[in-house]
């Protein structure tokens, strides 16, 4: 069984710059994973699936999570003079101070060859309204193809690379995210170019303009 | 219907249709008796086919139902006896629905001209001893030839319809048909060869009598009678869009071909089309191969004749839904090849055989017994050696288990 | 002259003509499976019931479908409108007046020659072994040039509709999965 | 209320995503080299007879020939992962049935088994018993419906169907009294499963998987010599085994393919390291040995079930320790996967904490096994494109979620 410290070894020995740091899972699973950078994912995962050793041929499962902005409270202690000759007092003040959140992508490596199992590697994008991309991992693993387009879809990270990057669940002219933690469902999912009451109260909020046939004001 | 004097000599089963219909046209002056007797001839086809075709339809359902585990239609009247009327009127009252874009004129046209077309053929059939519409010197070429336009009405439906589904169907139709039109025909000659004649009612009659005293001389019996009716019944599977080769229609791929944009009594006038081309078909088979009207046993015909007919009929009927319920679909180029490489080389070794056939007929005692392992020959080497360059390749596997 | 002649010799040159006018290439080709049919009806109007029953089941059935499929297969736009006659120019008259002048010129002699009289009573049946014994003896050379004619014919079409070599095989049927994505070897 | 206007909700008013390739341009695709040919482009679906669902394929045809298939899906969609993440994790449960909802015996265990690797609980071992035996019905149920849905895209008008669908009630049957529900049956629990299956109910089981056994023999009769099944299925559709592992196909497709992989074996999960069976494997990789595969598959889950069956010891079915409701795991995650009778159906939980998973992702077989459809259609007919959908064995409530 390769442990995960074990794998980063390897790979830190075969690419010294890369940032690889592991991720601890607090849950009886005990299921470390690896955090790597972006700069050098592509070579790590091809590092992975063709050298003999590793051999993880088969990239079973990816998914993103969204990490939201975390508002943390630091307790910061300062030093202020006390009073006059004293020793100096310490204060304690809490200091707010967010911390971004990002959009994480998950990737379970099994190795079909040794039957070894799973490596989950983890990438993370900078923030979750700017900095959204991370390298496609489908040049290595086509299974990625689909699942990276659903993640794209429903979390918006951009993968660069993917050969057919479209939305795949929800329809093209979608603009939103709906598996983001702030995503806000909105209320006229039901609209339907029918008079009925409240149906088309909310639709002519929305669509000024009745444009659809059979929809008439008569109420 | 020749207005010929009833034979006495015969049972009253026999010639009652002919009394019924003499009876009917003693009503009517002289001078309207040739034109009085086409219109019964007509009417009487028309509705008993139409009729059949009611039923039939609904003893495909019984029967697929049946060999399928289940009961079939069975709610409308006794046992679903009035599905099919059922059937009809929930047909006529169908909105008909045409496309936009469609081409109007050929999209209307096609169902009736396909039906008109399958019917006309029935005219030649001789049902029974003294019931054939009319009596043609060329009936088995006029057969045929009225037969020969039936796809290109499905083209018409195809193309007319501007689904592309549908138009998909109708390059099929096409495919299909130069395919099998060919196979169809040349199983046909041998038939033509040994009878001397392409008269339906001399064919029958050819046939009439017992070899040894049991062994009709139908031409299914001969070997390449056999061969022969093998060939015509594969053809005129594909020939009527039946299962294994129905292809134009093939629902799990093109939804419903060339039937896609019909609605309504268009529809069923495609089913009714469809029914009819096949009863068409499996008659002219039991007139060429199986004796047409003639009893398998001397002391059978007691029956009159046109009972036998009607049996020989169901039964090729009843082979055609069992055939639909067991076979998956071909695929358009396998149903070429089949049509190319196999149908048309047996068909024409077929047509040597014949006439080896019909050179030898004076052999006689054990020169007859050459004559039989020569034909028999004749057809199984071939069958044997074509059908194994069609599957090659193809065939059952052993697996193996993956080592745990 | 009959009244069923004159139908049927309408019916020919009606659709005949229409076939000729028509923009759509389908509906043509439906027209002049008409025209075949009233020509078939013509033969059996003059009694050639062998003749008229072949020409319904070889040119309807048949070549009615090479027809069918030689549109559909070479036609690239399914809507796009004819041009027939883009300009009728001097030269295109003079073509047209010529080619008017030598069917003219054959057929009238013809007709001249053999007037088309009524006959008194049902034509000759030929039977269809006479019809054999007359192909098979004195007609044996028409048939054989007919034949050859017809297989070389044949040979073309295939040579011409032969599938695409291996070099110019499109670039998606290269053996494996065309698509240049991920790992793909073959097991090794 | 909300503001309602979508555009207008946070995360799109932060950053909208303009891909470059929205929608399907027929002009994109390349004309097929050696000329000739208009090209017909069809939408086959979402309302067709062979898609299995609301699933759409958009083909491009060089007359009957495939020259561009691209899967379009989302027609089912409902964002089951984002319900995950609103209940509590028994209140996934049910939700699971929706799955792939031939097999919610199986959904259930793969979210049991994830839960329970999360949350740290074990599970008698009379529930692991009974699991096995549930998981190898349903293994004969799907396998039994996939190959009547193959044969009647073949073409065969009905008949294996009826065949398969009279067997799939009986099995059907079982579950319902077990259960009290048909198809979403919401079975199992954290840590073992929700009722003691009587003896009675034993004893039908074993009634049934004695005559499965002959019903294989005459389904196979019918239909695995049949040259027309032959000549439509041998040969179309190769996968190759090195791009099926490298698309994370799994399941008999893989098998089929030749590669050995069965989670079964490779992880052992439950007790079936414990039980006798083989995993059959096909040299081909086609159409023919997709069906093969899964007959034989079949024939070894009848003997899993006799084995299962005689080896059901008795004790609880439901660690008593387990708290199925308001279970709160501490913060972490976990990964669980079982062999689905489609493939590898895993869950992905990240806990907070709290009573509700933070993130709960479904691993869906038949999604991940689409990855491969234009592969393995292009250069076939229209036809041959509508088996090999049939043989990749997809559910839309799996695919969409």
């Amino acid at each position: 069984m390769d442990t995960v410290e074990h794998v980063r070894e390897r790979l830190l020995a075969r690419f010294p710059g890369a940032e690889v740091t592991v991720v601890p899972n607090g849950s009886p699973a005990g299921q470390h994973s690896l955090l790597i950078s972006a700069a050098h994912a592509l070579e790590i995962a091809r590092y992975l699936r063709d050298e003999p050793g590793l051999a993880y041929d088969q990239c079973s499962n990816v998914t993103g999570i969204d990490w939201r902005d975390r508002e943390v409270i630091d307790i910061v202690k300062d030093s202020q003079p006390g009073a006059p000759g004293g020793p100096p007092v310490v204060v304690e003040r809490k200091v707010k101070r967010i911390e971004p959140g990002y959009l994480e992508v998950v990737y379970h490596l099994y190795s079909l060859a040794r039957r070894e199992g799973p490596v989950v590697l983890r990438l993370r994008t900078g923030n979750r309204s700017t900095a959204v991309s991370v390298p496609s991992l489908t040049p290595v693993w086509r299974s990625c193809e689909f699942q990276e387009r659903e993640v794209f879809d429903l979390f918006g990270v951009v993968f660069t690379g993917h050969p057919d990057l479209r939305r795949i669940l929800m329809w093209d002219g979608y603009q939103d995210h709906p598996m983001r933690k702030d995503y806000v469902e909105p209320d006229d999912y039901e609209w339907e170019p029918t008079p009925h009451g409240d149906v088309l109260t909310k639709a002519k909020r929305h669509y000024p303009a009745p444009t659809a046939p059979g929809m008439t004001n008569d109420e | 219907m020749t207005t010929t004097s009833v034979p006495s000599s015969e049972s009253w089963l026999e010639v009652a249709p002919l009394q019924a219909r003499d009876a009917l046209l003693g009503l009517l002056p002289e001078s309207l008796h040739w034109i009085a007797s086409s219109v019964l001839a007509i009417a009487v086809l028309v509705g008993a086919f139409g009729l059949m075709f009611a039923y039939l339809t609904l003893a495909e359902r019984k029967l697929l139902g049946r060999i399928q585990n289940r009961p079939g239609p069975n709610r409308t009247g006794w046992a679903g006896l009035l599905q099919p009327f059922a059937d009809a009127v929930k047909a006529l009252t169908k909105e008909d629905i045409v496309p936009r874009d469609a081409d109007k004129v050929l999209h209307a046209l096609a169902p009736v001209s396909l039906v008109a077309l399958s019917l006309i053929g029935l005219a030649v059939i001789p049902f029974g001893r003294h019931l054939v519409a009319i009596e043609l010197d060329a009936a088995v070429l006029y057969f045929f030839a009225a037969g020969a336009a039936t796809e290109l009405s499905i083209f018409m439906a195809g193309w007319a319809s501007r689904n592309k589904y549908s138009l998909l169907a109708a390059m099929r139709a096409l495919a299909q048909l130069i395919s099998y039109e060919v196979p169809l025909l040349l199983s046909v000659v041998p038939v033509v060869l040994v009878a001397g004649t392409l008269s339906t009612t001399a064919i029958v009659a050819a046939q009439g009598g017992w070899a040894a005293g049991f062994w009709p001389h139908w031409h299914v019996l001969t070997p390449w009678g056999f061969s022969a009716f093998c060939l015509f019944m594969i053809a005129a599977l594909a020939e009527s869009n039946r299962s294994p080769f129905d292809l134009p229609e093939a629902e799990s791929e093109l939804i419903a071909g060339h039937l896609t944009e019909y609605s309504g009594f268009k529809y069923a006038l495609f089913f009714m089309a469809e029914y009819f081309g096949m009863a068409a078909l499996s008659a002219m088979a039991v007139t060429l191969f199986l004796g047409g009207w003639q009893a398998p046993l001397g002391w059978l015909e007691v029956l009159p004749s046109y009972v036998w007919f009607a049996a020989k009929l169901l039964a090729l009927l009843a082979g055609f839904i069992w055939i639909r319920a067991t076979f998956p679909r071909l695929r358009i180029d396998q149903l070429t090849r089949l049509a190319w490489k196999f149908l048309v080389p047996m068909a024409l070794l077929n047509l040597a055989n014949a006439a080896f056939w019909s050179l030898t007929a004076g052999w006689s005692g054990p020169l007859q017994a050459v004559r039989w392992a020569v034909s028999l020959a004749a057809v199984v080497v071939p069958f044997l050696l074509l059908s194994r360059s069609l599957f090659s390749g193809l065939g059952p596997r052993v697996y193996r288990y993956a080592p745990s | 002259m009959s009244l069923a002649f004159l139908a049927l010799a309408l019916v020919c040159v009606v659709t005949a003509s229409a076939a000729m006018i028509s923009r759509n290439l389908i509906h043509s080709a439906l027209l002049l499976v008409l025209t075949w049919i009233g020509l078939a009806g013509l033969y059996l109007w003059a009694g050639a019931d062998f003749v008229g029953f072949s020409q319904a089941i070889v040119y309807v059935g048949g070549v009615s479908m090479v027809v069918l499929f030689a549109v559909l297969l070479t036609r690239r736009q399914r809507d796009e409108p004819l041009v027939l006659i883009p300009e009728a120019g001097v030269g295109r008259v003079v073509a047209g007046l010529a080619a008017t002048f030598w069917v003219a010129a054959l057929l009238v002699p013809a007709m001249v020659v053999a007037p088309l009289v009524q006959r008194a009573g049902p034509g000759p049946t030929l039977t269809v072994k006479r019809i054999g014994e007359l192909l098979a003896g004195p007609h044996l050379v028409a048939v054989l040039v007919v034949g050859v004619i017809l297989t070389v014919s044949l040979i073309g079409a295939l040579y011409l509709a032969a599938p695409v070599t291996a070099e110019d095989q499109p670039e998606w049927d290269n053996g494996g999965t065309g698509r240049d994505r991920g790992n793909q070897e073959e097991p090794s | 209320m909300f503001d309602a206007n979508p555009a207008a909700s946070p995360s799109a008013r932060v950053r909208k995503v303009e891909p470059s390739s929205f929608g399907f341009q027929p002009s994109s695709v390349p004309p097929p080299a050696g000329g000739g040919g208009d090209l017909l482009e069809i939408s086959l679906g979402p309302h067709h007879p062979s898609t299995h669902g609301v699933f759409r394929m958009n083909v491009v045809l060089d007359g009957e020939t495939v020259v561009r298939l691209k899967p379009v899906f989302g027609y089912l969609h409902r964002n089951h992962e984002k319900l995950g993440e609103g209940t509590s994790y028994l209140g996934s449960m049910p939700y699971t049935d929706r799955l792939d909802y031939l097999n919610s015996m199986t959904n259930n265990w793969a979210y049991a088994i994830a839960v329970e690797k999360l949350a740290g609980l074990t599970v008698p071992e009379r529930a692991e018993y009974v699991r096995v035996i549930l998981a190898e019905l349903t293994r004969l149920l799907n396998h039994t419906c996939l190959a009547g849905f193959l044969m009647q895209d073949c073409g065969c008008s009905g008949t294996p169907l009826m065949y398969a669908f009279r067997e799939r009630e009986r099995i059907l049957d079982l579950f319902e009294s077990l259960s009290g529900s048909r198809m979403m049956c919401n079975y199992q629990r954290f840590g073992g499963c929700r009722v003691d299956p009587t003896p009675a109910w034993l004893a039908a089981v074993a009634q049934l998987v004695d005559r499965y056994g002959p019903f294989l023999d005459e389904f196979e009769e019918l239909l695995t010599g049949n040259e027309i099944i032959m000549a439509r299925t041998q040969g179309v559709g190769r996968l190759p085994a090195a791009l099926a592992v490298n698309a994370g196909v799994t399941g008999p497709m893989l098998r089929a393919s030749g590669v050995g992989h069965d989670l079964r074996k490779v992880d052992g999960y439950g007790v079936y390291p414990r039980l006798n069976f083989r995993v059959p494997v096909g040299d081909h990789g086609d159409v023919y040995d997709r069906y093969m595969v899964r007959v034989l598959e079949m024939r070894e889950s009848i003997s899993l079930l006799r084995q299962a069956l005689a080896a059901l010891p008795g004790g609880p079915v439901l660690d008593p320790k387990a708290k199925q409701r308001g279970l709160r795991p501490k913060a972490g995650e976990a990964y669980g996967r079982i062999e689905g009778p489609k493939g590898e159906i895993g869950f992905y939980l990240v806990s907070d904490g709290t009573a509700n998973p933070y993130r709960y992702r479904v691993r869906p077989p038949s999604f991940v096994n689409l990855t491969v459809l234009e592969d393995l259609c292009l250069g076939h007919t229209v036809a041959d494109a509508v088996i090999i959908l049939g043989s990749i064995d997809i559910v839309l409530g799996e695919v969409d979620r």
